[in-house]
């Protein structure tokens, strides 16, 4: 069972798993249409109650954002902007719903040292494993998103599943099934992006010139995708990255660092262990000992001396 | 510290008793630090996690450990940094060294308790601990993943492993050379060395205590060794 | 899913999956044991499902209600999760924030669970018996129904009004509810009869 | 709403102008992100705050609050300006042709007949002409200067652009871009879906807001067809149902009428309800007003309820007054004239206007019951909570019980939705602790009642003993039984006069539709309009049929749609004079020659032949009135008023303040406030994170939104020094609250009149129990006046002044 299983990922943190090239499945992807998002918090709320996730009750803090911020137990939050366009003149409320990119590409999995603690299943949703998890948050180092959080109560790593048990039983997740305005619509990638195209032409019908899809080639495309009215300045979108890509910094410690790393340990011991052979023995001759004998003397008298 | 004449033999107090405890706390730790580092670096290794119970374990041990490191090597630090001071002659010596590495020491000036070597090993430790335990403190997420930016984060990240490495290397220099120059270890074992010893590798060092003054242990001076029952 | 599995296959998984924790005991789990584990089951797979409407505003949407146990004898059915309702035109199995919340709403914390009296002058209610409750307030509702009650007014025109004492009906109870209600409340001769259409 | 939600879907043009369909109903505004998508629909917007449905409009224009009138009636203008009717719609099929009595007149903001010390309207001049033959008399070339249009087109004239922007702050080029959008479904083929909910009917003249967008919409020819309508989004889940069964002071189930104190015996009070037709031909359907009523004493009264007296006609309470609504008796209460008082579900203390009062009238009870399967506010009024309950327990004598009922989950039975979809539900659970449905508890009370009453005798027993109470288990009646005694059944076999051997009625059987209803006592109906609901077909409320033909969105097999199974109300007028659809595009019914045909039930007789028949058969006319004659409290023609706090007079009347007709107690009238002290104008509104008061309770929601706020411009913010997320204190006449502040750009400065004017915007959620944090509601704020129609409390426009504060606790 588990050898069939094991073809159903891509990728799987910190081991060697090479995906068999002889299945291929479906690749998923949510798509969520910010220009149909009324902001409502249906899909934080349906994520809580479907994950049995309860976070604390908060406070306002003169904003809509609550939580303020996605943590362990919020895997999805909306955050909005006001944002004054100033071509048109018109205030636009731009909520967008923050939550893991499950990116082609993931720096999460990049980072994480843990094997099979991430995994990245065919249909392209990223996992977290808490079995394997141990909390070091190299993962969210890894994310270019700033997506995971650690829990202080169990130290493991918390990010959007994409309901991957519900998808697994070919459910749409909660958060999509739930929006009222179908802003959020899920199916497998190739649908959601041909689906994207008709409302970048109902957008572009009603003005919205530089509407587009944000599926950001810098990780590799992502399985959660944007529509936004303005898709060339997605960093209104609460601080959207414009091209979001693995930090080079986490290219560098997980790729050469690794393994020049490993090369120079590796290198040293052997060089001691060729020197060991090789090299003359550095040791004490009898000679020496008995010169020693000799300046013990010498010294102990010049020292009685003084 | 002084020159003991024993019955075989002529030893030199190398280490008191507090500085080795606090050498080998450093060392265990080091190598416990190694280990877990090494299974939280490269997913290859991970297998050695096992070791501290698993990767939760390890994850939260090691930055303990490296608390528990810089305590003892602080105290190390202390013990034996008047001696490590560089001096004209570890330059003379440092010049040899490719002599030293093929066993010979003929040619060398005469060398204090410390040669430039290990004088630069000592620096280099002290250096990449303090590097590994700044770095430590910004990866450490349990308690600072708040305090630092993620970006901060990740170079922290990078500069521990590139320390790590560092430190390694300087590792295995020095336990290399305990092994290669015979004689050395004893130092950290027992306390002592060989007057040999102390006359080939350390012969300043040797001068200077033997003018402390020299202390004769042994019960039967004239018959040598034959005074222990047969066994 | 569960279902499919036969007796053996369950056992050998059964066999299959201790093999794997006890590796994963010692630490060394392989990326396959990580794998069987990955995906978490799919918690709705035998529960019972019951069709509602969403309690809340008037859009009515269709919820389906899954709750433990298979109804029989000694199971007692607990709600442990709520979600929209494919089939109904309206809502077409999506919910609001406070529908997708619904959960909460059936197991909150301050529900009212039995019937409670606070007297005069006191600070804090004491639990009572339903009988206790329901034949005082039936009692006070006679009393002063039978000194307020006005079968005429002042021209003599039977009238038959009780407003001494008034109700405050549901926004929310079903309509055989507010029937009901209607009933027993006009039946007493109550004018101060108000619902919540209004605010 | 005359359609349903899943009809908006049909829309061109979706405004929502007095609601937040998309913050207060997601799941139905889901219909309008499906016409935008699929129809390339737009949505207007105009609200005094830019909200979540403004998010995702095409077209947003801010408002004052409370002056909508003013913009609608000036939206008519422009469309009869610019000649943007439907006119063969508005000929046809409203009273636009009609003339209007002499004597009428409209006046210094004043229709005639005002009498300024009873606050009330002689309405006898607001009449039809009548001709010798008893019909109204008609001027098809609408010129007559007495004619409804030519006095409308009068009337609005006032109302420029110029005018709507200095009343109502929208800037002219905004206001006139709506106008533009609004009046091109004037086209047959174009239609317009209004959208509203409190946002109009919490204002003194609530019901005028919806009567001008009803006009609006009338002449636009957008009554009656797919993708439009006047939806009213109710706000419960069953307050439609509620209301459809009367529970309403002056209420019968199926909007027929407690009788007045005037109305002494039954014959004189079917006297007032001949309905005789206004026009030739018409169907006139309250004719049957009397079959109705008779099937309803029948329900309540049984056996008990005979011909002979009249069918227990006495046994109902007459009114004095026009109603005993809950302001009313809450004013009652405040004078210690009331003892008892229940609360099924309800929570005034939060819900009702001027909470000082509300507590005060509480405290002046004898006793309190609340059921109520949460822990009310209500049922702790009297519980010292500090700053968020302010009382001293001990000076109050009230003796209150708090019962624990079902919620949804536990209880079976049918729910009535905006759509007039009835629906039914099943229990999931067993109610938790000694929790019992709200009908057990009714019943106990009755049968305990019941009981005392036979024992003891007492003030007129007869209608409490000999209530008809038929069920399985009298303790405990099931929603089955009730649901087919509110259907109806036949009491006592009918045969045809003309052939005794023909049953037409069989004693015991559902009635299968209202037509079939009598006046004689042989059958019993608990509500008329819900007949058809459970037949001997079953249970039609269960139905689950998801079927559509023709993809009109009516889903006639889904469950029941009252009345009669319609899902589009006045579908008749979908269609042109002929009986052909005005949009073959978007076909409702029509008629094929013989009868009337289509996707849906129609709403006019299936042989009524078009042109003989109008459409609006509940109206004597059989046409829609843009002129409503008397039937409105405050005026024929809806007129502007400014609220009765207004930061601004009322530049059309500056003497009258507020709507002249609206009842307010002296007392009351006493605490309103004035903008020298309160100079900000604030509204009330829910989030959509929380229902009401039900959701504070619910962790979730709690999480989603924890702590009560109220919302500022950036402009006021600056002004008054207050930070984004700090205290803020918010005082009016009558009361204070602490809030956080969200500081916003989507609240703006509005211009009236010259005058800036900040909008202050108070969410409704907060109290001081369940799981959120605890606040405060703007209620107790609000001022305690009501509707000139329906008494619904002013909630949406009222007076205030912001602080900057250290919160509660310091403050």
């Amino acid at each position: 069972m588990a050898g069939l299983q094991s073809q159903d990922f891509a990728r799987i943190s910190a081991t060697n798993f090479r995906p068999p090239d002889v299945r291929h499945d479906f690749e998923v992807a949510k798509l969520i249409d910010v220009s149909k998002c009324i902001g409502c918090k249906a899909c934080q709320s349906a994520c809580l109650e479907w994950n049995n996730l309860r976070e604390e009750v908060g406070i306002n803090r003169g904003v809509y954002d609550n939580p303020h911020d996605l943590t362990p137990n919020t895997w999805t939050l909306m955050r909005f902007t006001e944002w004054e366009n100033p071509q048109s003149g018109n205030l636009e409320w731009l909520i967008r719903k923050d939550g893991c990119m499950h990116c082609a590409d993931p720096g999460c999995l990049k980072a994480c040292p843990s094997p099979g603690a991430i995994v990245q299943y065919n249909n392209g949703i990223v996992d977290f494993v808490s079995e394997h998890c141990i909390g070091c948050g190299y993962c969210v180092k890894g994310c270019p998103f700033n997506i995971p959080r650690i829990s202080q109560a169990d130290h493991k790593a918390y990010k959007c599943t994409l309901c991957s048990d519900r998808v697994s039983v070919g459910q749409a997740p909660a958060c999509a099934k739930a929006c009222p305005t179908g802003a959020i619509v899920f199916g497998t990638k190739k649908a959601m992006l041909d689906y994207a195209q008709t409302r970048l032409t109902d957008l572009k019908s009603r003005g919205f010139k530089n509407a587009g899809i944000y599926d950001p080639p810098g990780v590799g495309g992502t399985h959660v995708m944007y529509v936004l009215q303005h898709a060339d300045q997605p960093q209104l979108y609460a601080g959207l990255p414009q091209n979001p890509r693995i930090s080079q910094v986490v290219e560098l410690w997980k790729g050469l660092t690794k393994y020049a790393g490993m090369a120079a340990v590796g290198f040293a011991a052997a060089f001691a262990f060729v020197h060991a052979t090789v090299a003359r023995r550095n040791d004490v001759s009898r000679a020496e000992d008995r010169e020693a004998e000799h300046l013990i003397d010498e010294e102990a008298a010049r020292g009685r001396k003084a | 510290m002084a020159v003991r004449r024993e019955e075989a033999r002529t030893t030199v107090d190398r280490y008191p008793g507090r500085v080795r405890v606090n050498h080998w706390v450093t060392a265990i730790s080091l190598i416990l630090l190694a280990i877990s580092g090494a299974a939280l670096f490269h997913p290859s290794l991970f297998f050695l996690s096992s070791f501290f119970g698993g990767g939760s374990n390890t994850r939260w041990l090691h930055p303990w450990i490296g608390v528990v490191l810089l305590a003892s090597f602080t105290i190390l630090f202390t013990q034996m940094v008047r001696y490590n001071f560089w001096t004209k002659a570890d330059t003379k010596w440092m010049g040899h060294i490719g002599e030293v590495m093929s066993g010979r020491e003929e040619n060398l000036p005469e060398i204090g308790k410390y040669n430039g070597a290990q004088k630069i090993v000592f620096w280099l430790m002290t250096v990449s601990i303090i590097v590994l335990f700044i770095s430590g403190i910004v990866i450490w997420y349990e308690y600072f993943g708040a305090s630092f930016t993620i970006e901060q984060q990740r170079f922290g990240h990078i500069v521990h492993a590139l320390a790590a490495v560092a430190m390694l290397l300087v590792v295995i220099v020095h336990i290399y050379a305990g092994f290669y120059v015979r004689g050395t270890i004893s130092a950290m074992t027992e306390g002592k060395v060989t007057g040999g010893w102390a006359y080939r590798h350390h012969r300043l060092w040797l001068r200077g205590e033997a003018r402390e003054g020299v202390i004769d242990e042994r019960q039967t001076p004239l018959r040598g060794h034959n005074t222990r029952p047969a066994e | 899913m569960l279902k499919e599995l036969s007796r053996r296959q369950f056992l050998a998984g059964g066999g299959a999956g201790l093999a794997g924790s006890a590796i994963a005991a010692l630490g060394f789990g392989g990326p396959e044991e990580a794998l069987a584990q990955a995906v978490r089951p799919f918690k709705l797979a035998q529960t019972t499902e019951t069709r509602n409407t969403c309690p809340y505003c008037s859009v009515a949407c269709g919820v389906i209600m899954y709750s433990l146990g298979d109804k029989s004898k000694n199971a007692h059915p607990a709600i442990i999760h709520i979600e929209g309702d494919p089939d109904h035109p309206t809502n077409r199995g999506t919910l609001c924030p406070k529908g997708s919340a619904l959960l909460d709403f059936v197991h909150s914390e301050t529900r009212t669970k039995f019937p409670q009296y606070r007297g005069p002058g006191q600070r804090e209610f004491k639990q009572i018996g339903w009988g206790e409750a329901l034949d005082r307030i039936a009692r006070l509702m006679k009393d002063d129904r039978d000194k307020n009650f006005v079968a005429t007014n002042q021209d003599g025109v039977t009238v038959n009004r009780w407003l001494t004492t008034g109700f405050l009906a549901a926004s929310a109870t079903t309509n055989e509810t507010a029937f009901l209600t209607y009933k027993v409340v006009r039946s007493t001769g109550i004018l101060a009869f108000d619902n919540q259409a209004r605010v | 709403m005359t359609n349903s939600w899943t009809d908006i879907k049909n829309t061109d043009l979706v405004i929502i102008m007095g609601g937040n369909a998309a913050e207060a109903h997601p799941c139905g505004f889901k219909w309008v992100t499906e016409a935008k998508a699929q129809r390339g629909a737009k949505l207007i917007v105009v609200d005094p705050r830019f909200t979540r449905s403004a998010a995702v409009a095409d077209f947003y224009a801010p408002i004052r609050q409370g002056t909508d009138i003013a913009f609608l009636l000036g939206v008519i203008r422009y469309c009869i300006e610019n000649d943007k009717v439907q006119h063969d719609y508005m000929r046809a099929f409203t009273n636009a042709p009609y003339l209007v009595k002499e004597g009428f007149s409209y006046q210094d903001g004043l229709f005639s007949g005002y009498d300024e010390a009873k606050r009330d309207y002689d309405r006898s001049s607001w009449e039809y002409e009548l001709g010798p033959d008893g019909y109204v008399q008609v001027d098809e070339t609408l010129q007559h200067p007495r004619s409804v249009y030519q006095l409308l087109k009068k009337h609005v004239a006032a109302y420029t652009p110029e005018m709507v922007e200095r009343i109502c702050g929208t800037p002219k080029d905004k206001y006139l871009a709506i106008c533009k959008m609004i009046s091109e479904c004037s086209a047959r083929d174009k239609t317009m879906t209004s959208m509203y909910a409190l946002g109009w009917t919490q204002h003194s003249k609530g019901a005028q807001n919806i009567r001008t967008m009803a006009m609006v919409q009338l002449l636009l020819g957008n009554i009656g067809v797919r993708g439009g309508g006047m939806n009213a989004l109710r706000g419960h889940s069953n307050i439609q149902g509620l209301t459809d069964i009367g529970l309403m002071s002056d209420l019968i189930p199926g909007y027929l009428a407690i009788p007045k104190d005037r109305e002494v015996d039954f014959s004189t009070y079917m006297s007032t309800r001949g309905f005789k037709p206004l026009r030739p031909n018409q169907m006139s359907y309250w004719q049957n007003y009397r079959k109705f009523m008779v099937s309803f004493l029948k329900s309540m009264w049984g056996p008990a309820a005979t011909a002979e007296n009249d069918f227990a006609y006495q046994w109902l309470p007459k009114l004095d007054v026009a109603g005993y609504d809950m302001l009313r008796t809450f004013d009652l209460m405040h004078q210690g004239k009331v003892n008892g008082y229940f609360c099924q579900g309800f929570n005034p203390l939060l819900s009702a206007p001027n909470r000082g009062k509300i507590t005060a009238s509480l405290s002046k009870l004898k006793f309190l019951v609340v059921m109520d399967p949460l822990q009310t506010e209500t049922s702790r009024f009297w519980k010292d909570e500090g700053v968020h309950n302010d009382v001293k327990p001990e000076s109050i004598q009230t003796e209150v019980f708090e019962l624990p009922t079902t919620c949804f989950a536990e209880d079976e039975g049918s729910l009535v939705s905006s759509s007039r979809w009835l629906q039914w539900h099943w229990p999931g659970q067993e109610p938790p602790g000694e929790a019992k449905t709200d009908a057990w508890i009714m019943a106990q009370l009755h049968m305990r009642l019941r009981e005392l009453y036979r024992k003891e005798g007492g003030a007129f027993p007869d209608p409490i003993v000999n209530l008809h109470w038929p069920y399985r288990d009298p303790q405990d009646p099931q929603p089955d039984e009730v649901a087919k005694e509110l259907n109806g059944y036949v009491v006592s076999t009918v045969t045809d006069p003309a052939d005794p051997n023909k049953v037409l009625l069989e004693k015991g059987k559902q009635v299968e539709s209202f037509g079939l209803l009598r006046d004689d006592g042989s059958t019993a109906c608990g509500c008329w309009i819900y007949t058809g609901s459970w037949t001997e077909r079953g249970n039609m409320m269960a139905r689950r049929d998801t079927s559509d033909p023709g993809n009109t969105g009516a889903y006639s097999n889904w469950a029941f749609s009252w009345p009669a199974n319609r899902r589009i109300l006045y579908n008749r007028a979908s269609a042109d004079l002929d009986g052909k659809p005005w949009d073959p595009k978007r076909k409702l019914i029509e008629w094929n020659g013989t009868a009337w045909t289509g996707y849906d039930v129609p709403d006019i007789a299936p042989t009524a032949k078009p042109r003989d028949v109008g459409p609006f058969i509940m109206n004597p006319e059989g046409s829609a009135r843009l002129f409503s004659r008397g039937l409105m409290r405050d005026g024929p023609f809806p007129a502007h008023y400014e609220p009765f706090e207004s930061p601004v007079v009322n530049v059309l009347a500056p003497k009258i303040r507020g709507n002249p007709a609206a009842r307010i107690f002296k007392d009351d009238l006493a605490a309103l406030g004035t903008s020298d002290k309160f100079p900000y104008a604030a509204t009330s509104y829910r989030l959509t994170e929380h229902f009401h008061f039900w959701t504070k309770h619910v962790w979730v929601n709690a999480v989603l939104q924890p702590e009560f706020f109220v919302e500022i411009s950036e402009q006021l913010a600056a002004e008054k020094n207050i930070q984004k997320g700090g205290w803020v204190k918010v005082s009016s006449n009558r009361g204070t609250v602490y809030a956080k502040a969200v500081v916003t750009k989507r609240i703006k400065p509005l211009i009236c009149d010259g005058k800036t004017i900040h909008v202050v915007g108070i969410p409704l959620h907060w109290g001081f129990t369940g799981a959120a944090r605890k606040g405060f509601g703007p209620n107790s704020l609000t001022p305690f006046v009501g509707d000139a129609n329906t008494d619904t409390p002013e909630f949406k426009a009222f007076l205030v002044n912001v602080e900057p504060s250290n919160g509660p606790a310091v403050s």
